[in-house]
């Protein structure tokens, strides 16, 4: 039978060990701290916009932030990131305007973005199924001779469907260039990661695709940019995909609508809320004395005016055309919707 | 009687069956430790211990195929689906199998499975949690189903159907789970399937409705009480049908309006429309009328109020209905 | 012309198409190297390419899902499902994803894919190679759906399909893959999807069928012939549906029997029924009557025609409806 | 990445060994070497029948022979076999009449048994679907406490539907007492193993699952039985599932209705034919001079007996009742079923 790594071990660290990642120079280092900042506040301010009644149900990523900069980092502006809506706000990574996630997350129509402005995909709300279309799009590619690779997000517990073990059985038979993320924050809602997997570790299901399999720590910006960014070499080479366990661990609820004290151990939160992800990045920036008070200070500021902007731009949208119902289900609509229309129009109309 | 809200209602139905016959268990995503994420699962855990009430791994179709498993070795298995749209996965089980196994066995075996899940939309969620898809269900042999309106009925259909023999699929209106509060009878209540439910008479026309489109059909009888007297049949099981209870309607009142929340193209109401066509034509002084849900992907929340039938749409067929001729 | 089989029809459009447009591709279970278990994508690779003509593992949800993104990196796939009954696995993602992707992105992106597969029964083969699985595919939004009853029509609506910009599903009827022959036109060839076709002429009464069915109907308008001037409507683009053609035949006829080899409940001849119920009324002669498979899971094959509508069975219900008063 | 085995390696082989299994007696061994001919003749009269139309289509198991007898040599009665349609006639070997399986091949009615009669599940047709009702039967009969464990029989191809990761992965999760014995004929019908997976071996999918996997030579009537008997020992002790590869190679088209020349490679078949299971296990009787030729001929002689009989008891089946077209689908049907019986009747009737 196939080895299997300890749970805890084996997982590829960067900044506790005080490495340096070669190739990342002084600036990339701040762009990452940028970034993640921008990410962290995105998250804590939508939990207050929620708590306003701003935004409806809203899933916190609070502490994945040093995976999803991290692995979007290590990406040529070509590929493709194929999010979960846990990872609903990495569009920002890509110069998407905070208000059209905020707008997502308001059940606005201006929350629905054209993918191709971005190279992001739709954010995926049914477990899973998206990795099958990260695989097919990476294959596209490579089938019309385009560099462009692919980047899917997903959570331990989407390794349980059957969408994540056929896309990627599709993405090693066809050598696919995408790179599988699997954010395993121990947690699918109330779920625990012993009640999901008996696997020792989930990279072992790698091996039964034929793809390397590669464990890392979550909360390590600089250890998921590193992995991720060997997994690209491999796929760019021809050597088809990689994926990457990203161990970390749900330190808020999985949305605003879930309540964990029913389930969860909050002593071992409270552990992890003091290890969190961007003061780990911080320390290690203080220590290489590449990060003040000031210029981090001044980051903070940027991203609260960017969410302040993107929250009121968000709100500044007129209501939603109710008319919206019947565009672009198809590109050509069936006759029946001019009636369907019409009717409308007469209800509405009063 | 208690005076329960409809999940609570769902809730006390499955702590009494589980109490009442050790066979039945409860499975399916973050039912046990959680206690479901709507709570109708709460406290089973607690009282009838991890066995009985499974948290699973995420996988509605190695949920709905290993309740296949569970019921050849004896159990009764409640499998919750999350959420209305994350129950297509399981589609295929239960279409090759849940609805064709007994039949494979000559009948010598039984699948006494039970589906259930909340369904509908008006809650303001993200995309694909506001789905109506009895139609997958109704149009698969071997399976039945119901969707309750009322706490009562919410208790004693589902009661029905984890006693039933049958696969039975029970959709849930999560729209009214909180909204909804009615008398609910203790302990033992089963509405046996296969028999509607009068929930308002009337002679001038019929509102077919069921599950969350039956109190906006009270609401439009009501709205329309000045013009017309009308009657709101609430269909509840959907498969068996009442037939005779949707003909008697008809009979009587000689126009029918059926509504649904589902996209309309081959959805239940098109169902209840083409056996009033083959068999109350001479019943009927008029068209039978639909108010569905469009063609259309259940849309973004900020208009979703658009897609949902609406009480003026509602009115709107009946008095294009009543003024015909 | 030429004169070819049904599939033959199939196989010629393949050809015509990936010639015609270099971004379409063809995926699917023993496509490739086989050519298909029906022949269907016959000498694709040889000619095309494996990278045009791809045999995929032994994934049905993983067939659709990637062919989403090949979608999305500018092809167009055309996925072949082995049988009927094995697409059910890919149903999540055609109602999830397929369905609803354009509309996801604000119409953006364009879904160009074809799903085709052999469907329907009368075959002789063992369960589950026998379904007629079109509700599921016509009930989701943003799905176009067409099923050919000839071999002109089995290469025009599959040419339409493939080059329709949204997605749709094809079922074809394997029954009649080899038993029909017909004039096919050679090269560019397209029937557009939305419009019916009157497969014969009459004026008493309206056999409305499609796929399998409409030779069926054929055959009884035949043995009909001396009682009565029977219409047979071959609907053939199930979705978008040609609706004034329905209307215009029951119309002229005010009598109309529709055959569906699928079970009843909410299978398409419903979703007619309903219409003419609603926008007919008044020229029905009659009511409108149903003849389809049965609400029980597809027979061994022993006793399938006994399930499958028969002439005997199509003339049992045309002669009641033109001897009702 | 956890390690892989390499293809043709790591097989366990007991035949070639010139090893014996300890616990099996002389008389085991001519048992295990009368149901491999039970099956083999089964198979090869089908393939008769069929030519000459007395039953429809047919999946062919010549050579599957070896695997599908040491596995169900190693199961206690109270054990339920899953069967796919490559095992339909495994009922045999739990004393099921031949005319049963004959009759299910004939679309008939009489084909359709009783699973608690000899605890075989109804053949599976749909590919895989079946692993997550053996993973239900196993965690349910160790729920109430009974000692059963189950055995589900699928193909190499089956390894690619999210139905069998599905099911694997609720199996070893609920540590339910079942055997996933994968036979890895190397072929999905005209899909070669290569175009399946990229593993180096499908027995590296079980790290992922967090269950033992273990790489038999499936031409290996002892191997299979002794890995078989291994798995239900740790199934009976608790320790939940195992995922058997049995690795053979389809010698035969995959059905009556498929014709292999267009893919395969006949030098390869024609070799795989002069190894095939059943003259190797008779070889190896014969090394160890348990096995006469006539007490072979006798066996060969009982079984072509038996199906002889199986046949015409099939043949003599009355011909099935269109009613039947009702029966059976619910235990308690709609109401609607009584007015389509009357139709049936009438049309029927004339
Ligand atoms: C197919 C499907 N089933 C169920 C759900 C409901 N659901 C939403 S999030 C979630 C848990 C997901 O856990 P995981 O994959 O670990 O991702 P995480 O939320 O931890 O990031 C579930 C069950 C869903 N969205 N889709
Ligand atoms: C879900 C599903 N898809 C497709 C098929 C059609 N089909 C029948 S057998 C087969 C190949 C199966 O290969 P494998 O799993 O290796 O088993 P083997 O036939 O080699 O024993 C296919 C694709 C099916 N029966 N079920
Ligand atoms: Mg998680
Ligand atoms: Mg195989």
């Amino acid at each position: 039978m196939a080895q299997v790594l300890p749970a805890e071990c084996g997982l590829r660290r960067v900044l506790d060990e005080e490495r340096e990642v070669d190739g990342l120079g002084e600036r990339d280092l701040l762009e990452l701290h940028r970034q993640m900042v921008l990410l962290r506040t995105y998250d804590e301010r939508s939990v207050v916009y929620h708590r306003q009644g701003r935004i409806g149900t809203y899933a916190i990523f609070w502490n994945h932030e040093a995976m999803q900069v991290g692995a979007a980092f290590a990406l040529a502006a070509e590929d493709w990131i194929f999010p979960s809506y846990r990872e609903s706000a990495i569009g920002l990574l890509r110069g998407m305007p905070a208000a059209t996630v905020l707008s997502w997350w308001r059940g606005h129509p201006a929350g629905w973005w054209n993918p191709l402005d971005y190279n992001v995909a739709s954010i995926c709300v049914p477990i899973a199924t998206h990795v099958p279309h990260a695989v097919g799009l990476a294959w596209g590619k490579k089938l019309r001779g385009e560099p462009a690779c692919a980047l899917a997000f997903f959570g331990d517990g989407a390794t349980s469907e059957g969408a994540f073990h056929e896309g990627a059985n599709f993405a090693a038979v066809m050598r696919a260039p995408v790179v599988l993320l699997c954010n395993n924050n121990q947690w699918a809602i109330s779920t625990p990661l012993e009640a999901q997997t008996a696997a020792k570790a989930l990279a072992d299901k790698a091996a039964g695709y034929g793809m390397p399999g590669v464990r890392v720590d979550g909360g390590d910006v600089l250890a998921v940019y590193e992995a991720t960014r060997e997994a690209l070499e491999r796929a760019r080479a021809g050597e088809g995909p990689t994926f990457i366990e990203a161990l970390t661990y749900r330190a808020a609820p999985h949305a605003t609508a879930d309540d964990p004290r029913a389930y969860i151990d909050l002593a071992r939160v409270e552990e992890e809320r003091q290890n969190e992800c961007l003061g780990r990045f911080e320390r290690y920036l203080g220590r290489l004395g590449v990060l003040s008070e000031e210029a981090a200070a001044a980051v903070r500021a940027e991203a609260l005016e960017t969410m302040r902007g993107g929250i009121a731009a968000a709100e500044a949208e007129p209501p939603a055309d109710p008319e919206l119902v019947f565009a672009h289900a198809y590109a050509d609509p069936p006759a029946s919707f001019r009636s369907d229309l019409a009717e409308l129009r007469r209800i509405l109309g009063g | 009687m208690a005076e329960l809200t409809l999940v609570e209602a769902v809730n006390d139905c499955l702590h009494t069956e589980l109490e009442r016959d050790p066979s039945v268990l409860v499975m399916g995503e973050d039912v046990s430790r959680a206690g479901g994420v709507f709570r109708a699962t709460a406290g089973l855990r607690d009282r009838f211990g991890p066995e009985r009430c499974v948290d699973t791994p995420l996988a509605e179709a190695g949920i709905l195929g290993s309740a296949v498993g569970l019921c050849m070795a004896g159990w009764r298995p409640v499998c919750e689906m999350q959420y209305d749209a994350f129950s297509y996965p399981c589609l295929d089980q239960l279409i090759t199998h849940v609805g064709r196994y007994r039949w494979r066995t000559g009948g010598a075996m039984e699948f006494p499975l039970v589906v259930r899940m909340p369904y509908g939309g008006g809650v303001r969620a993200p995309e694909l949690h506001d789905d109506s898809p009895e139609t997958y269900y109704v149009h698969t042999p071997g399976v039945k189903v119901a969707i309750p309106s009322t706490p009562a009925d919410a208790k004693g259909l589902l009661a029905a159907a984890i006693r039933d023999p049958d696969p039975v699929v029970v959709l849930e209106p999560k729209l009214h789970y909180r909204t909804l509060r009615g008398e609910v009878p203790e302990g033992d209540h089963v509405v046996p399937l296969g028999r509607a439910r009068v929930a308002r008479e009337g002679e001038d026309l019929t509102l077919v409705a069921y599950g969350s489109m039956v109190p906006l059909a009270e609401a439009a009888a009501e709205a329309l009480a000045e013009d017309a007297s009308v009657e709101v049949l609430d269909v509840r099981s959907l498969k068996p049908l009442d037939e005779e209870a949707l003909l008697a309607s008809a009979g009587k009142t000689g126009r029918v309006v059926i509504v649904q929340e589902a996209p309309r193209m081959c959805g239940y109401a098109a169902e209840l429309a083409a056996i009033l066509a083959e068999k109350a034509i001479l019943d009927l002084r008029g068209p039978v009328l639909r108010v569905t849900g469009y063609d259309v992907p259940y849309p973004y929340w900020q208009i979703e109020d658009a897609y949902m039938p609406s009480v003026p749409r509602v009115v709107d067929a009946a008095r294009r209905l009543l003024s015909f001729e």
